[in-house]
């Protein structure tokens, strides 16, 4: 399966609930697709071309844009290794209220993903199990109320 | 029976920079919860305030036992997003140096892992070793023992030095050598064995469920090696095997890490008998044009992946460095269930580095 | 005529006391240095007693440094006392003299500082029977064995009080860990013994040694001196067998709470136990003192023993850490019976030969 | 009970420090003292790698008297801070040192550990162990060599003969 079949396919079965599919070079794929159509797009390609295998979220900041965007990049590995191909998934999300279905019950690898993303970013995943600080100290809330380290407007010092 | 909680670390002798949260109920790990963020410095966000090239040192500190990787990541994805060629002679050299800093990951996991079962004399073995044998050829190759921001974008820094390959074929045969005596007093070993067969178990199913990477995959059963499913550098001009296990307990992952070093020694010796003559470097520009990469490459502790967002100017705009050990911490699941003393195998197998989980 | 006479004749002191006009503390005196000229005194202040047993303590931790070091391709301790570092062990134990001893607020702060005291009183103690020549030893029961055993018993129980008092978690697992493997290393190492009691028809050390004299015991049992081997080394918590105190584990285990000096009263009671294990060995299967008359028999003895903590030490450098499932069921289900095998064995030996 | 227990250590304390005060016996203890360094197993950040290179074979610091493993910091009587202190650490690392027994020693291993180094703006780090522990020796290098750590030791052992440590008591 290469990766103008696979475009075509999606382009087919979604048409307008998703952003065109755009082939960035060789096995890399970009999806974008709104938070609505996000879970039926993901049980798609997992269940289609059985990308079991989540490898990164990260989320993006375009405060000009106002929206965050979360990446999630997927690719397939069977018991003889990983498919060089690289799905990448790009939700859109409000800046304003930043929350998108969690992906958790499709590819459990992303819980950890995803609990990072939203410690960092801000981004509320509806349906994790657990939300709770990773990786910045205790007193976080206490230092910098209500702000999100890897966010534009968080400046470090220098800046 | 009530339980008893109580954490592993930071401060403790079986743990790192890191934390786990332990609760014990008799000899049996009832929950075990990994707390990582003690050396979360913020590589990410510092990376968006300071250009590509002064990004190489900050990013290879994340991992400092396996510095070439990282910056192999990084290089390849701004290479990608310049649309430049590396030369082929800087291509092995990145393969040389990358074996090179496996190597030296792998025998710091051994040194530790020795340790950690009670075995201080393979801690000193590993750590001796790896400061005779490999950082002194790459301090060789590279003029640092563990930080030399050796490969940059557009090639490596310099040209390989004078007598090298002679220096690095007398050293592997010496580390040959060596690694029938780790055998011999390490894996060989009957309590070593009692200690981690059969100890937290990953299934095949399970590993790729819970996106494992790296030895911990292949310790499962699973080819899963980006340096044969999607070659980078000169890696599909060389012959080499990917040594996998499927019994899925700590000492098939220790084995597949142990089984790596030998045949990291053979792909440098391959890389420095086919190594092309030629440039190590072409001129890359400040700038990067705008767009997006994913670059993959597969570091001592699995695949690696480098996400990078240009925005046309001087600095990257997003970096986010998907590493390997942020990925195993799901296995740290594996020891639910199993005793007290299973703790520091299982860890070890797992082969984890806190800097390289909270960047 | 021994040193501590010819000292104080030296200072000349029952002169100094016979000028005392009070008759009564001229009467006490005279007694103290009764005592302290006699020949018990000697014995427990100098040899066997404290004085050999610090030094030789000190320099067994001293070789264990360097031992290890060898294994691992280093050097060791080489800088304290010049000559390969050889006062090492002497100047830990100085600083832990005057380093400050911390006692956790919740801990029970008697039984915590009384632990290291009785540990130490212990293992000495224990010494007290053990000969070091027919003539060297402060006292000679006649069931010596039977002695040490009964205090050998008592470490388990220590250990455990000393993680409990410490009222912290670690200490507790590790006391609870040294209790379940002393105990159960104590039956194997009784029933091995037994077989040597077999053969000798004594308790008493001398007895024992002496019946050695035309063969070693390791000779006639030595599936019995393995076991007993196996058990001492098990009873000292040496690696691999240092389930009590594993580091990587439970952080030291049931000592984890102590610093300073009861630290190195508890550090000292461990290699005074690792002493004496050798030494019980050495009287047990190694013909004690035995050995050719060109040279004093307390030479002899200590050799031996020396030689066998080393191999003891030795496993430190080449062995990793056993699970505490592991240690246990290698106790009841092979030790254990193949101790009861040695008896058999024992009794087999006895009636063929003797 | 622990009035008089306190009253009855107070008083062997000072009587101990008499002691101690005493020329040659002063000497004596420095000996012991320099001779006799235990390090924490405290790792904070990437320049444990090169600690861990100090202790093996090529350098041994271990011939200094500094022990390589210790399961307990109740028995240790150095910190060695390698690398960067991030603000969740830096909580943990001022109660290990709190919980070390005195006399102790801080050795600040690396450019983290000193000012902040490559991670200077970072919004998760401290600029410099020395703002949360008295640090007696530093040791520049990013990271630095395990000879620069022997140095170090060297240093600190220096110091101690001399009785220039800055020596805190316990809490």
């Amino acid at each position: 399966m290469n990766e103008a079949q696979i475009i075509d396919e999606l382009r087919d079965k979604f048409g307008e609930r998703i952003g065109t599919p755009e082939r960035l070079r060789q096995h890399r794929i970009v999806v974008t697709v709104e938070k609505e159509n996000l879970l039926d797009l993901a049980k798609f390609v997992k269940d289609t071309y059985d990308l079991n295998y989540a490898i990164s979220v990260s989320g993006i900041d375009y405060p000009e844009q106002n929206k965050f965007v979360v990446v999630y990049h997927l690719c397939k590995m069977s018991e003889e290794g990983h498919l060089p191909l690289v799905l990448t998934l790009k939700v859109p999300v409000n800046r304003q209220t930043p929350r998108t279905p969690s992906l958790i019950s499709i590819w459990q690898s992303v819980e950890w993903h995803e609990r990072e993303t939203w410690e960092l970013f801000g981004i509320e995943f509806e349906g994790h199990p657990k939300l709770e600080r990773l990786l910045l100290h205790e007193d976080w809330d206490e230092e910098f109320p209500n702000q999100f380290p890897l966010r534009k407007d968080f400046l470090l010092e220098d800046e | 029976m009530s339980s008893m909680y109580f954490s592993v670390g930071p401060q403790h002798p079986g743990s790192g920079h890191f934390r786990m949260k332990i609760t014990l109920q008799g000899d049996i790990i009832l929950n075990a919860e990994p707390d990582p963020g003690f050396v979360h410095r913020s590589v990410e966000k510092i990376a968006e305030t300071r250009e590509y090239l002064q990004n190489v040192p900050l990013i290879e500190r994340q991992c400092l036992s396996d510095v070439s990787s990282v910056t192999l990541a990084y290089a390849m994805g701004i290479e990608e997003l310049l649309g430049i060629e590396v030369p082929p002679r800087a291509q092995y050299i990145r393969v040389i140096m990358c074996e090179l800093s496996r190597i030296m990951s792998h025998l710091y996991w051994l040194a530790i892992l020795g340790i950690f079962v009670g075995h201080s004399t393979m801690f000193m073995w590993g750590f001796g070793d790896r400061d005779i044998l490999i950082t002194e050829t790459a301090e060789k190759i590279a003029g640092a023992r563990v930080s030399y921001s050796y490969i940059i974008p557009g090639g490596v820094r310099y040209d390989l030095p004078d007598g090298i390959k002679e220096h690095t074929m007398k050293t592997l045969d010496y580390f040959q050598g060596r690694l029938k005596e780790y055998d011999a007093i390490f894996f060989s070993n009957p309590i070593f064995k009692r200690r981690t067969k059969g100890v937290g178990v990953l299934s095949r199913s399970e590993a790729i469920r819970l996106g494992v990477t790296g030895p911990t995959l292949r310790g499962s059963g699973v080819r899963g090696d980006i340096r044969k499913d999607a070659p980078y550098a000169a890696y599909d001009e060389l012959d080499f095997e990917i040594p996998v296990y499927s019994e899925g307990d700590s000492y098939s992952r220790s084995l597949v890490r142990f089984r790596e070093m030998k045949i990291s020694s053979s792909i440098i010796r391959q890389a420095f008998e086919n190594l092309p003559e030629g440039d190590f470097k072409v001129k890359t520009r400040k700038k990067v044009p705008e767009g997006e990469v994913f670059s993959r490459v597969e570091a001592a502790r699995g695949e690696l992946a480098c996400y990078l967002i240009s925005d046309g100017t001087r600095k990257p705009y997003r970096l986010k460095m998907s590493t390997p050990s942020f990925r195993n911490l799901p296995g740290f699941s594996l020891m639910k269930g199993s005793m007290l003393a299973d703790m520091p195998p299982i860890y070890m197998s797992l082969d984890y580095w806190p800097l390289e989980t909270d960047r | 005529m021994n040193i501590i006479n010819i000292i104080l004749d030296f200072l000349n002191l029952e002169n100094f006391i016979s000028n005392i006009p009070n008759a009564e503390v001229q009467e006490l005196l005279t007694i103290v240095f009764v005592f302290l000229r006699s020949d018990l005194f000697f014995k427990i202040l100098l040899f066997p007693g404290i004085f050999t047993i610090l030094i030789t303590v000190a320099e067994l931790m001293w070789l264990e440094l360097k031992l290890i070091a060898k294994v691992q391709l280093r050097v060791g301790p080489q800088y304290a006392g010049r000559i390969g570092g050889i006062l090492q062990p002497i100047a830990d134990f100085i600083k832990l003299l005057f380093k400050e001893t911390i006692v956790p607020e919740k801990a029970s702060k008697v039984l915590f500082l009384l632990v290291p005291i009785m540990l130490v009183t212990l293992a000495a103690t224990t010494l007290t029977v053990i000969p070091l020549s027919e003539t060297d030893v402060i006292s000679n029961l006649d069931v010596g064995l039977l002695f040490t055993f009964a205090i050998l018993a008592m470490f388990p129980i220590l250990a455990l009080l000393a993680g409990w008092a410490s009222n912290s978690k670690f200490p507790f697992i590790g006391g609870i860990r040294a209790l379940f493997q002393q105990v159960s290393y104590e039956v194997p190492l009784w029933f091995s013994a037994l077989g040597v009691v077999i053969l000798a028809e004594s308790l008493n050390f001398n007895s024992i040694i002496k019946a050695q004299s035309t063969f070693w015991f390791i000779l006639l049992l030595p599936l019995g001196a393995f076991i007993f081997l196996v058990a001492v080394i098990a009873e000292t918590e040496r690696l691999p067998f240092d389930i009590p105190e594993a580091e990587t584990e439970i952080a030291s285990g049931w000592m984890a709470e102590y610093s300073g000096l009861s630290f190195g009263l508890i550090m000292l009671s461990l290699y005074i136990k690792l002493y004496f294990g050798a030494a019980m060995f050495t009287a047990l299967f190694l013909g004690g003192w035995l050995g050719p008359s060109i040279l004093p028999p307390a030479f002899w003895f200590l050799t031996k023993t020396i030689i066998v903590v080393l191999i003891i030490m030795m496993l430190r450098g080449v062995l990793p850490r056993f699970r505490l499932a592991d240690l246990l069921y290698i106790g009841w289900r092979r030790l254990l019976i193949l101790s009861i095998v040695n008896i058999f064995l024992a009794i087999t030996v006895k009636l063929v030969l003797f | 009970m622990s009035a008089v227990g306190n009253a009855f250590v107070g008083r062997l304390r000072s009587l101990v420090e008499k002691i101690v005060n005493v020329n040659p016996i002063r000497y004596l203890v420095n000996w012991s003292k320099l001779y006799s360094l235990w390090p924490v197993h405290l790792t904070t950040a990437c320049c444990s790698v090169e600690f861990g290179a100090a202790n093996c074979p090529r350098f041994d610091i271990g011939r200094m008297g500094v022990a390589a493993f210790f399961g307990s910091l109740r028995q240790c009587d150095l910190i060695i801070i390698e690398g960067t202190v991030t603000k969740k650490m830096a909580k943990r690392v001022k109660k290990i040192y709190s919980q070390m027994p005195s006399p102790r020693y801080v050795i600040a291993m690396g450019a983290c550990a000193i000012s902040g180094g490559l991670f200077y703006n970072s919004y998760n780090i401290i600029k410099g162990v020395d703002k949360i522990l008295p640090v007696d020796v530093y040791v520049p290098g990013c990271p630095p060599r395990p000879e620069a750590l022997a140095h170090a030791v060297l240093l600190l052992q220096d110091k101690i003969r001399k009785g220039r440590v800055n020596i805190t008591k316990g809490e």
